[in-house]
């Protein structure tokens, strides 16, 4: 019997040498290398899919203007099926690889699960996308950084805007997913800390056929406004439906999720007046002239999620070009001195930046909350969480 | 004293390989022992006891969880948090498997597919105590014994855990408790008629190999320091089966092959066919098992050049 | 009180959707003894038959929908034809036809993210969003339109399987297939009509639900439980069995969601703990087969 | 190994089955069912369809309990209890429809009848311990042993899928035999056997019986039955209406016409121990 073990140690040995073909990178003029973690074929894919789009256009744009310290950028690609564990082994094949910088574009959780190596190996981590306030919270790690728009900041703006109604008693619904829950999350401190009684707290679970039990419960509980943190589509379509359906009037106030251009096909019929943060603004002078380009290089129509990826690759080459080298110690540094940094997203005149030892650089007042006009997103109605 | 070399040998092999490699290397070697190792025990429950069962994953997220819970939040000494953790497997496993093997079918099956979720659920929900849907993290293993296991001296932990899985098992196959375990799997009333108790026999090999699996999440726990609820859900559950299928099921050098193969393959094809890899894996897991139901050893075994 | 029924409606309809896919489950299970987990995706492959048809195509929902039950019909003979078929006739064990629809279950759901991408589609609505309400009654179209056509098929189940000369030899192959064939039932033919029509089901079911959330890539597995779950509530000896299945499993997830008092988290898992009590009390599903005493 | 009925070789019967009574429902299957069987002694069970012979092995067999009455193997109680138990006992069967373990060699079947001598403590298994390996070692030779006796040792490391239907009714006896029994029960041993398989049986089962182990046959094949059985009981809707030697049990009238509904006679016993 231990004769068919040495043979089953012998094969998998071989096997996991023939898989370490080294990566042969000497060239010409080296580029610089940024490892890019996204999500190919898991739940996180129609989320990542246009994210990686934005980022890979962006590194393309910056080639063409000659690339950073004069060194063309190469995205290393890698595909973390959405699974956390195997981000972390991506994580360590692009600190492998020479990557100078690991940018996430998967997961939340899978993003947690890669700190782990970026913390260990000493590598600057970054992701422009994910939105999780717990990703730099839960773990101390000086190398990581987070430009996504927090569900804290998210929630603070619809706060804001709502302000004039002066809300009392809301409604809170999400998701099972971990980002809806985490969303959810922030969203209910928020509302206690503003001394805003949530009346009903629903979740509809993950392939779930209706909402209605939980609309039923916050029509029962008449609330005064309804705040919405899912961030699956086809749940966030079952609530809508159901709110529809039961003849319910109190305004909806949606994460950013609701951002998303996918509702006004599927959720046709059911998004008019519905209020959701976005950290886009189509009027952003930034923003139309990468919609443009955008749209000239590719010939689809970009939308905010393009935008993440795009800002985030400017974001790191910015840094890199400040760091004046690719030494990984240099680019932390630079990263973390980051502030005022012009992007697409955001609302107008709001910046990038880490200030105060901060690793969240989204600015905290720089979305806007915007309102379905019948099927399509509708103007900017308001800007920032003041 | 032969396969005591033997085991030796392997253990050396495996382990050497472990200070050989890279840290991308490293990290993929493990987590595939870690498959091997979980795909082992699968393996014996599904394709030598012929249970249905969902719940393998569920096993090795207790295991983990409750490790770090234990040390990190009770302070408990490793070696007593490990033995907490086996029995809270154990006896949950009884739990589970004491009413549902009573029956014939596909009701274990069902139990435990209800178990996995919930299981996730109480993850999810679990607040403080285990970190909700960000898990928990920030967390280091103890020394143990003044040693501090970490890099290739932890690749030997999981290393010695693969064999002591293997070894463990193949014992127990080739015993009395083996040959009832596939008479039960063949026909339950055959075997009751050899004096075999069907339903002790169930419930036994059910616990045995969720201890087993928790085992290997405990060891997994401190792999990369995180355990969080997406690696303990039905999606690696539905993977473990069929890696054991596509090995062969019923069959340890099977398991080994099967977790290998399905394990690097989207690593293989990934970088070469992108996220057609899937429907790549769907493809050789259709093919494989028309080919030969008893999957890649049974094909070898029936392989057209053998010599007679 | 309005709440309560207006629920029950809602959730009876949930559980037709659920009813079907045991249903699916139950009709390919009958004559050849195979539990076919692909079912979920034959719905998703329908779902985006349905989003081409009724769409993009913009076909009438009736034509749209028989277009892809008939379809579906086809899928589910494909299936037999590519994943079955061979393995039965060379006598290989129960199981592998069951594994070998589980590796066409990832074909199909990959095959439809390689083909329409990771979003969602949309399905339109046959009656928009109306809604009736009359003293007490208070119910969505869509509800009603869903109860009627569930408890026709399965009417029209029941009479095919208790009824029929046809629906009859499907028994006799479940008994004995030997016997079956001497009888000169021809087994090639109840098996691939049991996958065409188990695929129909599905899709049927499929039609229904996806107005309400939208065709997903990943919406099979989910459904493939649910159904699963049904089937077993019910008991695989009776076709009424699927139904009550699916409605009970529903009941039991919308009552307490809606009246059980904790945390929105957890009441998730309270059909679930539900779900194992009830396996635990009773084994053999809540509608025994007939003779399944003696 | 002819003893004449109702005196024991050592003492008091192996087996005795006293108003033994299966309800199904209002049907009653087997209704106050008397007999005994001595250690070396071949037993018939005989009687047209629905007589309630397989109810009656099914009930020493443990797959069913009875609804009243007792069985007594040697003069303890064991009713009721589970299969496993029985065998646990030493009461082991053979399956009408042969029920092999698919997959496994011959040998590993015959030692899988071992299972009640093996079993241990699963510690000692995963230790390795010398107790386990010497048991092992010595079950397996004594199953290749019994695959001698049974005329298959050369086949003995063969997948059972390669046997016929006849070679595998004879390794489901080498099978029972494993498992150390006062009593095997075999039903309808003859079944889809040639006659020259019949016969290699019939000789298998007399040097069974004269190792002092009971038998009891249900069979359907007059002929086999009535050739090797010492005592046939005879059962007719749920009751016996004859117990003797075949002989005696061949010009029963009562037996004539319930079990042939004709006036025909029993076939005479024939074949090689007319």
């Amino acid at each position: 019997m231990l004769n068919r073990a040495l043979t089953a140690a012998t094969l998998v040995a071989s096997l996991a040498l023939a898989c370490a073909a080294p990566l042969a990178t000497a060239q010409s003029q080296t580029p610089i290398r940024i490892g890019i973690i996204t999500d190919r074929v898991g739940p996180a894919k129609p989320y990542a899919e246009p994210v990686t789009l934005g980022a890979v256009f962006a590194a393309r744009e910056i080639n063409a203007k000659g690339g950073v310290l004069g060194r063309p950028i190469e995205l290393q690609i890698e595909d973390d099926q959405g699974r956390p564990d195997i981000s972390a082994t991506m994580a360590r094949k692009l600190v492998d690889a020479g990557a100078v910088m690991i940018v996430s574009l998967s997961l939340s959780t899978a993003t947690q699960q890669a700190q782990t190596v970026s913390l260990e190996t000493k590598t600057p981590h970054f992701t422009p996308s994910n939105s999780g306030d717990t990703l730099t919270t839960q773990i101390a790690n000086p190398w990581f950084w987070q430009s996504g728009p927090l569900g804290s900041a998210q929630v603070a703006t619809l706060l804001s805007y709502a302000r004039a109604r002066n809300l009392k008693r809301v409604a809170l619904i999400t998701e099972t997913s971990a980002l809806g829950q985490m969303t959810a999350r922030s969203f209910r401190e928020a509302l206690q800390r503003n001394q805003i009684e949530i009346v009903a707290e629903e979740v509809v679970p993950g392939g779930a056929t209706t909402a209605e039990p939980q609309m039923q419960k916050i029509r029962a509980a008449n609330p005064e406004a309804l705040f919405m943190a899912g961030v699956v589509t086809p749940e966030n379509v079952l609530m809508l439906r159901a709110y529809r359906q039961l003849g319910l009037k109190m305004p909806i106030l949606a994460s950013y999720n609701m951002s998303v251009p996918v509702y006004s096909s599927v959720a046709k019929g059911l998004l008019d007046g519905i209020a959701f943060v976005d950290a886009f603004d189509p009027a952003r002078p930034e923003a139309k002239r990468f919609s443009e380009a955008f749209r000239k290089d590719s010939g689809t129509e970009p939308y905010n999620l393009h935008g993440y990826g795009y800002d985030g690759i400017y974001l790191v080459a910015d840094a890199i070009r400040r760091a004046g080298s690719t030494d990984k110690d240099k680019i932390r540094e630079a990263m973390q001195a980051t502030r005022g940094f012009v992007g697409v997203m955001g609302a107008q005149g709001s910046t990038y930046g880490f200030a105060d030892g901060r690793r969240t650089g989204f600015d905290t007042n720089g979305m806007v909350v915007r309102v379905y006009e019948q099927d399509q997103q509708g103007r900017v109605v308001h800007t920032g969480s003041r | 004293m032969k396969s005591l070399l033997q085991a030796a040998l392997v253990i050396a092999i495996l382990s050497a390989i472990g200070f050989l490699l890279g840290p991308y290397h490293t990290d993929i070697y493990r987590k595939l022992l870690l498959w091997i190792a979980l795909a082992l025990s699968y393996n014996f429950l599904f394709g030598v006891a012929g249970q249905v069962a969902f719940s393998h994953f569920t096993f090795y997220g207790v295991g983990a969880y409750a490790i770090v819970i234990l040390v990190t939040q009770a302070g408990l000494p490793l070696p007593l948090a490990a033995t907490a953790g086996i029995v809270l497997c154990v006896l949950l496993a009884l739990a589970v498997a004491i009413p549902a093997t009573r029956l014939d079918g596909f009701y274990l099956a069902l139990a435990t597919l209800a178990l996995a979720q919930l299981f996730i659920v109480f993850l999810n929900e679990g607040g403080e105590l285990t970190g909700g849907s960000g898990g928990l993290t920030s967390y280091r293993l103890p020394d143990v014994g003044g040693i501090t296991l970490s890099g290739p001296r932890y690749t030997v932990v999981i290393v010695l855990l693969v064999t002591f899985t293997w070894i463990l098992l193949a014992r127990i196959d080739q015993s009395w408790f083996g040959r009832a375990c596939r008479a039960v799997r063949d026909n339950p009333q055959a075997a009751a008629a050899m004096g075999i108790d069907v339903a002790r026999t169930r419930v036994i090999a059910y616990a045995l190999t969720s201890a087993l699996a928790g085992l290997a999440g405990m060891v997994y726990a401190f792999v990369d320091n995180t355990v969080s609820p997406p690696i303990f859900g039905l999606e690696n559950a539905f993977l473990l089966l069929f890696m054991v299928i596509i090995g062969g099921s019923g069959s340890q050098i099977g398991s080994v092959i099967g977790a290998t193969v399905l394990y690097l393959l989207p690593f293989v094809l990934s970088p070469l066919i992108g996220h057609h890899h899937a429907l790549v894996f769907g493809v050789v897991m259709l093919l494989v098992i028309l080919a030969q139901p008893r999957g890649l050893t049974g094909l070898w075994a029936a392989r057209p050049w053998r010599s007679r | 009180m309005q709440d309560l029924i207006e629920l029950l409606i809602s959730a009876t309809a949930g559980g037709c959707i659920y009813a079907l896919f045991a249903l699916s489950y139950l009709v390919v299970l009958r004559p050849t003894g195979v539990i076919n987990f692909a079912v979920g995706d034959w719905g998703t492959v329908a779902a985006f038959g349905g989003f081409l048809a009724l769409s993009e195509a913009a076909l009438p929902w009736p034509i749209g929908m028989a277009f892809v039950i008939i379809a579906a019909f086809g899928l589910g003979w494909l299936t037999e034809r590519i994943a079955v078929r061979p393995l039965v006739e060379r006598g290989a064990p129960v199981l592998a036809p069951i594994l070998a629809l589980l590796g066409m279950l990832v074909i199909f759901r990959e095959a439809v993210s390689v083909a329409f991408g990771p979003d969602p589609r949309p399905i339109p609505q046959p009656f928009g969003y109306g809604r009736i309400e009359f003293g007490l009654l208070a119910a969505s179209y869509q509800s009603i339109f869903i109860i009627g056509i569930t408890a026709s098929v399965f009417v029209g189940a029941w009479y095919f399987f208790e009824r029929t000369l046809a629906g009859r030899s499907f028994e006799a192959v479940a008994l004995d297939r030997r016997a079956a064939a001497l009888m000169g039932i021809n087994l090639r033919r109840v098996t691939s009509f049991a996958f065409g029509a188990g695929a129909s089901i599905a899709a049927l079911a499929a039609l229904l639900l996806t107005p309400n959330t939208s065709a997903h890539y990943l919406m099979g597995i989910p459904l493939a439980i649910q159904g699963f779950t049904a089937l077993v509530i019910g008991g695989v000896g009776r076709t009424e069995g699927a139904l009550v299945g699916g409605i009970i499993l529903a009941l039991a997830e919308q009552l307490t969601m809606r009246y059980v008092p904790i945390a929105p988290g957890l009441v998730q898992g309270v059909p679930l703990l539900l779900l194992i009590i009830f396996l635990l009390v009773r084994p053999t599903g809540l509608l025994a087969a007939r003779g399944a005493s003696a | 190994m002819n003893n004449p009925p109702g005196t024991g070789s050592a003492g008091g019967p192996l087996l005795a089955v006293h108003e033994l009574t299966r309800r199904f429902g209002g049907l009653t299957a087997v209704a106050g069912l008397d007999f005994d069987l001595h250690a070396g002694e071949v037993l018939g069970l005989i009687g047209p369809n629905g007589a309630g012979k397989s109810t009656t092995f099914n009930m020493i067999a443990g797959t069913l309990a009875p609804s009243a009455g007792q069985i007594l193997l040697q003069g303890n109680s064991v009713g009721g209890l589970p299969a496993h138990a029985m065998a646990a006992r030493g009461v082991l069967r053979t399956f009408q429809h042969n029920c092999l373990f698919a997959g496994m060699s011959l040998r590993d079947n015959v030692m899988t009848g071992m299972h009640v001598g093996l079993a241990s403590n699963l510690l000692g298994v995963i230790g390795g311990i010398a107790r386990v390996r010497t048991a092992e070692t010595a079950a397996r030779a004594r199953a290749d042993e019994l695959l001698a006796f049974v005329g298959l040792a050369d086949a003995r490391e063969q997948d059972v899928a390669t046997l016929s239907f006849g070679q595998g009714r004879l390794l489901e006896t080498a099978r029972a035999l494993a498992g150390d029994p006062k009593l095997i029960l075999f039903d309808e041993p003859a079944a889809g056997l040639a006659p020259a398989e019949c016969e290699r049986l019939t000789d298998i089962i007399e040097q069974i019986a004269a190792r002092d182990i009971g038998v009891l046959l249900i069979e359907h094949d007059m002929r086999f039955l009535l050739g090797i059985a010492d005592r046939v009981v005879v059962l007719d809707h749920g009751e016996r209406i004859a117990i003797g030697l075949p002989e005696a049990i061949q010009r029963d009238p009562a037996v004539i016409k319930a079990y042939l509904g004709s006036t025909r006679g029993v076939p005479a016993a024939g074949g090689t121990h007319a």
